[in-house]
């Protein structure tokens, strides 16, 4: 597992990198001048391109890639053109509020997508396997902002159960008010996808030799699943929530635009069309980093699980 | 002792086999009907739609389904919500495919050359694919988008790019199996060129992941445009396209009125249903 | 003199009030509506507001940059002017008690209320003021207020303290509107004390100000709140604490509104917001407001170089229909000039006709082929909209119109700043409300070196900018009505601009929400607010 | 005690395959007593294994029963209750089946496994503990504590089948099943594996069904065998006796595909059942094997055949009289080719080594190989898993290049290392027949298109001549033209393996090396293919690098034989001789551990312990670990024995001289 460990992890780091040449390439791309973005259309020129000048736009691309990431390897990652304030200020409050977001919406999704794949892949081919697969493929189709919007008609607007969404603070209770609606809303998405996941993992392992070895020494149906089936069974499945992890973080951008959710997609949102280039690399950096440390996670997770990698190394 | 084993088991037609369990397959049936139904609604429009979908009609704001002629209502200006969806097909249906042809074609080169070069350059592709694909797709569409111009070409172009490293994973995962079959070793036997070996033998046995992989891209092309078009980018106003008519008229959805937008999204959610079921069928039938 | 005190000002705008139709519901006027509510509801702790975010400049409210509504809302509460520009575009006293100018109208003199102090308990002085007007006129601070100072003639070096509490404005020429200019119109013209010298984290700084309520904490992303100033000159406020929400999407703040988030909304458009009209929770403030949007016409070179073809759109565009189904009606009839109904100077409004087949006749004319095009403008609220209709109405002229709404239409679809920027044909550009048209008068449509610093028309007629400067130098209405006839006339023969319509300011706030004033600005007057 | 472990009475059972039900268990009757062992046999696809997962109840959900009836120590199998079929199954039957791997959970440890055996039977967790310990001695593993806390990946092939019979016997069982419980295991490992059941069945005193494809190991294990053909027992005895006198015109032919003992490439052809068994579901109103038969005539196609009972056997055949006269087809047709050691070699290897590289570490696959090959001649490798016989093969191909440049010799020029960069004729001296033909021919292309290929690339043949050539080689490996537009899965394994023979033979190599040509075959198949490979050779004097298995299919094609183990070269000689002795004491295990069909088989000389891996072998001789005659002292430790020179022209790698090695001969 050592082994494993130090080779994922450096691997993790290359990838990391390239995660940062990405952005800052992509972003670097974004014409328009800067300054008659955030001095506004009413402006005059000349104060325009004295600000470009002031916020060392003017310089070669690597240059700058390397002063950028040498900073954000510092954790600096520089000021904000439309706060006029440090990017930190504000990335680590979104962070955790899209964090919560995600981490909501997992608890919500995973029990339900496993459960729901386990009990279609028991019932395989019967009625109860088509209704899942079915109501899990539509979600998994219908627009978020289908979705969200159906949520808050139902849940904010009529019933006035939950608001539609809200800033993410206050007491406790508060919060989680505020976060079911996103939560629900990515969720449905998500469940697809886990659901047939679990299934497939499920149907694989009561397919397997060690289920008929198992069902051979006279165990019982459950224990047979308890002992054999499940934990064979959420191994791919690990795998595919990790994979889904990049799609969940950019699902938060119409998510919580749409809620008023002021997470990280809420933040890019408007770093985009602010042009707050610091800003929206950061974010967008921050995004791709986690994804990367929950598929990280997952890896491990997956081979810490996986008895053959834990102990050798293997792939 | 010459005419020993002329005889094959059962001698299948194993191409027949195929499409005769492709066709007895209801979930590709069903699907095939709805992907052909909205080719038709591309291809020729006005057979199916009712109105004109931009003629504007000030004084049949918010007409309710199934009055005055409209079927499925109309929407605030008194357009046609029916023809607008059938309408609204087109620039999904020519843009979507067209993306996701561009992103197989990208990441079967890719997928190719990685699975079956290894070493170095698959190292190396390996890692900026995974720094890729841990970027939501749709963040750096959003981030392409305001960079370039948001017309089609864009659109093609960045989704296409951004599926790029997604299918190429794919295949070179398919390939990873098949160049250590022993066939590929037969070509390299006989001398032959990587490329031969790559496109020749390799890329007909992965096919069936790749058309799979295709059409799984194809529905997250429909969803990505429409996500696009939610947000703002893609289509422009005005113009008939389902993820930008949901983003315009949903803000209805609050005075009670839903067709506008929920006429669209069905649409939409059956295009990409349809695909998927599609997809399904396939990954069923097709031997990997 | 026509001008010379507050009540000659107040006079004029009842008059405009009775010419337009429009009733005051719920607004009423600051004074009366504040003694009802001061003792019945003072417990009430807590209001809360939703707004859009303050754009970038806007970001930390730094009243020199600050150049949207959504920050100058939170303002509004916190800082004050020299004067109030009224909801019936009449001006009031406020840090100001009087105002005068010379005889030419080339010097005005404002004396201050002795009362006014800031929120640390110093009083507000003529010094306070020149500093605050200095810094705003300086070009080196790129202020936002720059170019309403170059309409109202105001240059560095202008402005004295003749003693505590008198200023006196010098100005480069005669200018009878130059009040509005220090105005709550020119939003950035919030006084601070002389002391500060950097305002750039205004919303962090703790900088004195004279509102009723002062910034407890804010964060450009969620929103701000705003506690009761302890030292406030005036009468107290009733309610303790504001909250900012800001909530970007209308959808999403209508939700947030109609499911009892939010007590109040400080805008918003009627397309979407169709659900609170009709609410009987909702009480919908609604000014008439001169924020209109301008569809420009390339008068230099392009397609609508030809002045028939300008001439045949704007007669194919039905305003009235367009007015009842983007507005609910909510809107009135513009005529193809920024001489709207409710400016007193506009007069006799010289009126654009809706004339189908004439337009035709023109185009048959001018481009019997038709021709492509492509609109431009900035997608937000019922642009849009508009720009579908425009391209309905082009369609019937044979015009065949593409539109693209692109967040980099002020970058480069507007105005051509220089050679590298395409500028369009035609382009759909959103103006907020002004107390007087002489904004709207110049930067659009003036020749550039006259000033037309917004003119994507590149409309240049010598003809119409010697009309502007004899509008401009008036200081008596008729005058102004006189200069402002032959304007109209001038323009909607031209059309290098169409301006279909301007918009009532709409604001919703809850039935148990009593004195939210809200004013076409953005602003949301919070200070008699008070909740039961 | 006198109800029969297993009684099976009249079974049919289909499977519904798209709603049809295909029949592929027809009136299946077996009795099995107590304690006594019950071979099935019969080719790939008859219903062996469906056979034994009737007996427990555990089919697939698309199993139907048709009718008859199964008994378990005298309880009604297909009657049961849910809860009491698990009761059986957890105390009266038990099933070991083929790949171990895939038996035991991955996931958990070896121990809370087999446990979970005795905790199901009611044991307490400590007592089930102790049992546990106890049962795995029996099977003999020496540390039971030590495999107990082990992950099945972390135990060899043959351990983890050892667990899973200890698991198997935890219930001591009245019945046990066996699948083909040693496919895919080594020689002798199986062979370690099948002494151990025949030990166990004894103390325990249970009754075993035991499935293989071995009939060596059928032979060895079993008292009576049922032959098995398309889901119909055709024949049934004692052991001994089907093997030695088979009665059914099937069981012949079984036993006739097999090389014989000591039988030659240029004494004796092979013979094959012609044809193929039939689909499941076919309709067999008739003889199951009238399509393939010998004897048939007309009676065969009109009536049934009813079991005809003699002694102790039965048989299902109209003609059991005629049977011992079938006669062999086609009997010696090959002239013993005489191989010309004068000339120089075509293949030469000169102290060939090969080194890979693996997690920074070194495995050393190849060392210090030298071989030659002459024209015409065949050299078999054999030798364990492991020891290095593909790598020798790819690296002569030029798949991966050797330690040392300049070390392989092809008609006496050096061989450059790797494929892609010799030159034509180089490439074209050289080719292979893989193992599995599945893999080996591009199942997109067709057969045409795999064929014109490289006659066009290695053959040099213009495009347009290709045509009448393709119709040669097509003939050349016995198949027709109409063979040429399918592809690979519209024919059967047999035809497959023909197409790769011809497009290894297409450029008229010198050597064709030959990996394991024929182990994914069935039986009759094999025959066939063995007979193409020695047809080949001696039409075009090709010689091979044949690599097998199978002893005594590598005895029958090989004019000499090279033993590997561990990369190192431990005999080489003249076939006969390393057969028959005086051999190397690793040849003489790996010859013991095969059991042979013809029942004299020699007295099994057991390995102890595992092979050891390539990445840090022993010091000295690196078979000392092993080795059954290592001498006393530590000589056979420290130092690594020469390859010294044998009289027939071998060589051979043990301290023990020559003239001592020939005990196993006595
Ligand atoms: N679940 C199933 N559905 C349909 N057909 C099946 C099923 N399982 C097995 N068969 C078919 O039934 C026939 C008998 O299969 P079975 O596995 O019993 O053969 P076998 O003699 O054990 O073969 P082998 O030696 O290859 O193990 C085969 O033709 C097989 O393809
Ligand atoms: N590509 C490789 N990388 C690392 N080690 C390898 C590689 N190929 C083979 N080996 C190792 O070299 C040794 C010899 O393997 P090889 O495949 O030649 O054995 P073999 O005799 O053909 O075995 P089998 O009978 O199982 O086919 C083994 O220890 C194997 O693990
Ligand atoms: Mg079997
Ligand atoms: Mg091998």
């Amino acid at each position: 597992m050592t082994r494993y460990l130090i080779r994922r992890l450096g691997l993790a780091v290359i990838t990391l990198v390239l995660l940062s040449m990405v952005v800052f390439l992509v972003a670097s791309v974004l014409p328009g001048s800067v300054g008659r973005a955030i001095l506004g259309p009413f402006a005059e020129q000349q104060s325009v391109d004295n600000l470009n000048e002031e916020l060392g736009l003017n310089g070669p691309v690597h240059i700058r890639y390397l002063r950028w990431a040498g900073d954000a390897f510092r954790g600096d990652f520089g000021e904000s053109y439309k706060f006029r304030a440090p990017v930190m200020d504000f990335l680590p409050g979104a962070f955790v509020a899209s964090l919560k977001l995600a981490l909501a919406t997992l608890v919500i999704v995973i029990p339900l997508g496993i459960i729901g794949g386990a009990i279609a892949a028991f019932r395989k081919g019967r009625p109860t396997d088509r209704i899942i697969t079915i109501v899990g493929l539509t979600l998994a189709v219908t627009p978020e902002f289908v979705v969200g919007i159906v949520l808050i008609l139902v849940f904010a607007v009529r019933l006035k159960w939950l608001p539609p969404g809200g800033s993410g603070d206050g007491t406790i209770g508060e919060q989680l008010k505020a976060i079911v609606l996103p939560a629900l809303t990515l969720s449905a998405i998500l469940f697809g996808y886990i659901a047939r996941m679990a299934r497939a993992g499920t149907i694989n392992a009561l397919a397997a030799d060690y289920t008929r070895t198992a069902t051979l020494k006279g165990l019982t149906w459950l224990q047979v699943m308890r002992r054999h089936v499940l934990r064979n069974a959420m191994l791919p499945t690990i795998a595919v929530i990790a994979s889904q992890m990049s799609y969940l973080l950019g699902g938060l951008l119409v998510t919580e635009t749409m809620f008023n959710y002021k997470g990280l997609g809420l933040l890019i949102a408007k770093a985009a069309e602010d042009r707050d280039v610091p800003m929206l690399m950061a974010s967008v950096f921050v995004v791709g980093v986690f994804s990367m440390i929950m598929t990280l996670l997952a890896d491990l997770l997956t081979a810490w699980l996986n008895p053959r990698v834990r102990l050798e190394g293997a792939e | 002792m010459t005419a020993v084993e002329i005889q094959t088991p059962g001698a299948k037609a194993v191409r027949r086999e195929f499409w005769s369990q492709l066709l007895r397959s209801k979930t590709f049936i069903v699907g095939m009907a709805i992907l052909a139904f909205w080719v038709l609604c591309v291809v020729f429009p006005d057979l199916v739609a009712t109105h004109d979908p931009t003629a504007q009609d000030p004084l049949a704001k918010w007409v309710r389904p199934f009055n005055d002629g409209h079927l499925f209502g109309t929407d605030r200006f008194g357009r046609d919500v029916f023809s607008r969806a059938i309408y609204g097909a087109r620039e999904i249906l020519i843009v979507a495919p067209a993306a996701t042809v561009l992103g197989t074609g990208l990441g079967v080169i890719l997928g190719l050359t990685m699975g079956y070069l290894g070493g170095i350059v698959d190292d190396v592709v390996s890692r900026l694919i995974e720094a890729l694909i841990s970027l939501p797709v749709i963040l750096v569409a959003l981030l392409a988008l305001t960079s370039l111009s948001a017309g089609r070409l864009t659109i093609i172009g960045v989704i296409g790019f951004l599926f790029a490293p997604l299918v190429a994973r794919t295949v070179r995962a398919a390939v990873l199996e098949e160049r250590n079959l022993e066939y590929v070793r037969a070509a390299e036997l006989r001398s032959e060129n990587a490329f031969y070996v790559m496109f020749i033998e390799i890329l007909p046995n992965v096919f069936g992941p790749i058309i799979v992989e295709f059409t799984v891209r194809l529905g997250y092309a429909v969803f990505t445009m429409a996500g696009l078009a939610f947000i703002g980018f893609g289509s422009q106003p005005g113009s008939p396209d389902w993820g930008r008519t949901i983003f315009d008229e949903r803000i209805s959805l609050l005075s009670d009125v839903w067709w506008p937008s929920l006429v669209p999204a069905l649409a939409l959610a059956s295009l990409v249903v349809a695909i998927n079921l599609v997809a399904d069928a396939l990954e069923g039938v097709i031997d990997r | 003199a026509a001008c010379g005190s507050s009540d000659d000002a107040g006079q004029d705008a009842t008059a405009v009030d009775e010419d337009t139709g429009n009733t005051e519901d719920t607004s009423g006027g600051e004074d009366t509506s504040s003694e009802e509510d001061t003792g019945s509801t003072a417990a009430a702790a807590l209001l809360v507001i939703g707004s859009g975010t303050p754009s970038a400049a806007s970001a930390n409210l730094d009243p020199v940059l600050i150049n949207d509504q959504n920050g100058l809302t939170i303002l509004s509460s916190v800082g004050q002017t020299l004067l109030t520009s009224n909801p019936d575009l009449s001006l009031s006293p406020l840090l100001a008690t009087e105002w005068s100018p010379n005889a030419d109208g080339s010097e005005w003199t404002f004396k201050l209320n002795p009362a006014a102090t800031f929120n640390d308990g110093t009083p507000v002085t003529a010094a306070d003021v020149v500093a605050t007007m200095e810094r705003l006129v300086d070009p080196d601070n790129n202020s936002n207020a720059l170019s309403a100072f170059e309409v109202g003639r105001l240059s560095p070096g202008g402005i004295t303290a003749v003693d505590d509490n008198t200023v006196l404005f010098r100005l480069d020429g005669p200018m009878g509107n130059f009040p509005y200019i220090v105005s709550s119109d020119n939003y950035n013209s919030f006084v601070l004390p002389a002391s500060v010298t950097d305002t750039s984290a205004f919303a962090t700084a703790n900088i004195p100000t004279t509102g009723a309520y002062m910034i407890e904490s804010y964060d450009g992303v969620k929103g701000a709140t705003l506690v009761r100033n302890p030292n406030y000159w005036g009468p107290a406020a009733p309610i303790e604490k504001i909250e900012f929400q800001f909530i970007d999407d209308l959808a999403a703040q209508i939700t947030a509104f109609t499911s009892g988030e939010l007590d109040v909304m400080s805008q918003f458009s009627v397309s979407g917001g169709e659900s609170l009209l009709d609410n009987p929770d909702v009480n919908v403030i609604e000014h008439p407001s001169t924020a209109h949007r301008q569809i420009h016409l390339r008068t230099s070179k392009g397609p609508f170089a030809d002045k028939r073809v300008r001439q045949a759109l704007a007669m194919a565009m039905d305003r009235g229909a367009i007015i009842d189904g983007l507005f609910s009606g909510k809107a009135n009839i513009a005529n193809d000039s920024p001489f709207f109904d409710v400016f007193p100077s506009t007069g006799t409004p010289v009126k654009q006709e809706y004339n189908l087949d004439k337009a035709k006749a023109l185009m048959a004319e001018a481009a019997p082929d038709g021709f492509d095009t492509t609109l431009y403008g900035f997608g937000t609220q019922e642009i849009p909209d508009l720009a579908v209709i425009v391209q309905n109405a082009a369609r019937e002229l044979g015009i065949n119109i593409t539109i693209e709404m692109r967040d980099d239409y002020y970058d480069n679809y507007w105005v051509s700043w220089d050679e590298s920027v395409p500028g369009s044909d035609i382009g759909i550009t959103d103006y907020g409300h002004r107390g007087v048209p002489d904004v709207f008068l110049a930067a659009p449509l003036k020749s550039a070196d006259k000033g037309g610093v917004w003119n994507g028309a590149e409309f240049a007629n010598p003809t119409y900018d010697a009309l502007v400067d004899e509008y401009s130098a008036s200081t008596d209405l008729q005058s102004q009505q006189a200069a402002s006839a032959k304007i109209q006339t001038l323009l909607v023969d031209e059309v290098p601009i169409i301006f279909p319509y301007n918009y009532n300011y709409l604001s919703a706030v809850k039935t148990n929400i009593s004195g939210v004033v809200t004013g076409a600005m953005g602003y949301v007057y919070t200070d008699q607010a008070a909740k039961s | 005690m006198s109800e029969p472990a297993l009684a099976v009475d009249d079974l049919r059972l289909a499977y519904v395959v798209r709603g049809r039900s295909l029949e592929v268990l027809r009136d299946v009757s077996l009795r099995i007593e107590p304690g006594e062992s019950y071979g099935l046999v019969g080719e790939s696809g008859c219903g062996k294994s469906t056979a034994a997962y009737a007996a427990i109840r555990y089919l697939p959900p698309n199993a139907r029963i048709l009718g008859g009836s199964v008994r378990l120590a005298g309880r009604d199998v297909l009657a049961m209750g849910t809860a009491d079929l698990r009761h059986l199954r957890a105390e009266t039957v038990s099933m070991v089946y083929q790949d171990p791997g895939q038996a035991l959970n991955p996931t958990i440890k070896v121990g809370p496994q087999l446990i979970e055996a005795f905790t199901v039977l009611g044991l307490q967790p400590d007592e089930a503990a102790h049992r546990a310990r106890d049962t795995l001695a029996k099977v003999q593993i020496a540390d039971p504590e030590l495999v107990l806390n082990r992950y099945p990946h972390q135990l060899s092939g043959g351990m983890q089948q050892r667990v899973v019979i200890a698991m198997a016997l935890a219930c001591d069982p009245t019945l046990l099943i066996l699948d083909e419980p040693t496919t895919g295991l080594d020689a002798t490992v199986e062979a370690e594996v099948l002494q151990l059941v025949r030990d166990l069945r004894i103390e325990y005193g249970t009754a075993v069904l035991f499935i293989s494809h071995d009939l060596g190991a059928i032979r060895s294990m079993c008292d009576r065998v049922g032959v098995l053909y398309a889901g119909k027992l055709v024949e049934e005895g004692p052991a001994d006796e089907v093997f030695d006198e088979p009665a059914h015109p099937y069981s012949v032919g079984l036993l006739r595909c097999l090389p014989r003992h000591g039988s030659r490439k240029g004494a004796q052809r092979l013979e094959s059942i012609p044809g193929f068994l039939p689909e499941p579901g076919a309709d067999l109103p008739t003889c199951v094997f009238v399509d393939r038969c010998p004897l048939v005539d007309d009676v065969c196609r009109t009536e049934v055949p009813e079991w005809t009972m003699f002694d102790d056997r039965s048989v299902r055949c109209h003609h059991v009289d005629k049977v011992p006269a079938i006669v062999h087809a086609e009997l010696p047709a090959g002239v013993e080719v005489v191989i010309d050691r004068s000339t120089p070699p075509v293949l030469e290897l000169k102290s060939v080594s090969k080194t890979f590289h693996q997690h920074g570490k070194k495995v050393q696959a190849l060392r210090d190989v030298s071989l030659s090959l002459y024209a015409g001649e065949t050299v078999g490798l054999v030798g364990e898993s492991g020891s290095g016989k593909t790598t020798l093969a790819h690296t002569v191909l030029g798949l991966h290049p050797p330690d040392e440049p300049d070390t392989i010799y092809c008609d006496g020029q050096p061989l450059v290392a790797t494929a892609r960069r010799r030159a034509d004729d180089q490439v074209r001296a050289i080719q292979i027949v893989f193992q599995n033909p599945d893999s080996a021919l591009n199942r997109r292309h067709s057969v045409r298109r795999i064929m014109s290929r490289t006659l066009r690339k290695l053959a040099g043949i213009p495009r347009s001549e290709v045509e009448p050539k393709l119709r040669d080689v097509v003939s050349s490996v016995r198949l027709t033209e109409q063979h040429l537009d399918m592809r690979p899965s519209q024919l059967s394994g047999g035809l497959k393996q023909r197409v790769a023979i011809g497009r290894a033979f297409a450029g008229e190599p010198r050597i064709v090396v030959c990996d394991e040509p024929t182990s994914a075959l069935d039986v009759s198949v094999q025959a066939a293919i063995l007979n193409l490979l020695a047809d080949l050779q001696r039409e075009e004097a090709t010689s091979y690098l044949f690599i097998s298995h199978d002893l005594r299919v590598v005895r029958y094609l090989s004019d000499r034989i090279a033993v590997l183990y561990l990369g190192r070269i431990m005999e080489l000689g003249p076939a006969e001789r390393v057969f028959d002795g005086p051999h190397h004491p690793y040849t003489e295990a790996l010859l013991s551990a095969a059991p042979s069909v013809e029942g004299n088989s020699r007295p099994r000389i057991s390995l102890e312990g595992e092979i050891p891996s390539a990445v840090n072998p022993p010091s000295g001789c690196v078979f000392h670990t092993r080795c059954p005659r290592r001498l006393d002292g530590d000589m056979c430790s420290t130092i690594e024995p020469p390859l010294t020179p044998t009289p027939d022209g071998g060589v051979i790698r043990c301290h023990i001289p020559f003239d001592q090695l020939s005990r196993a001969g006595e």
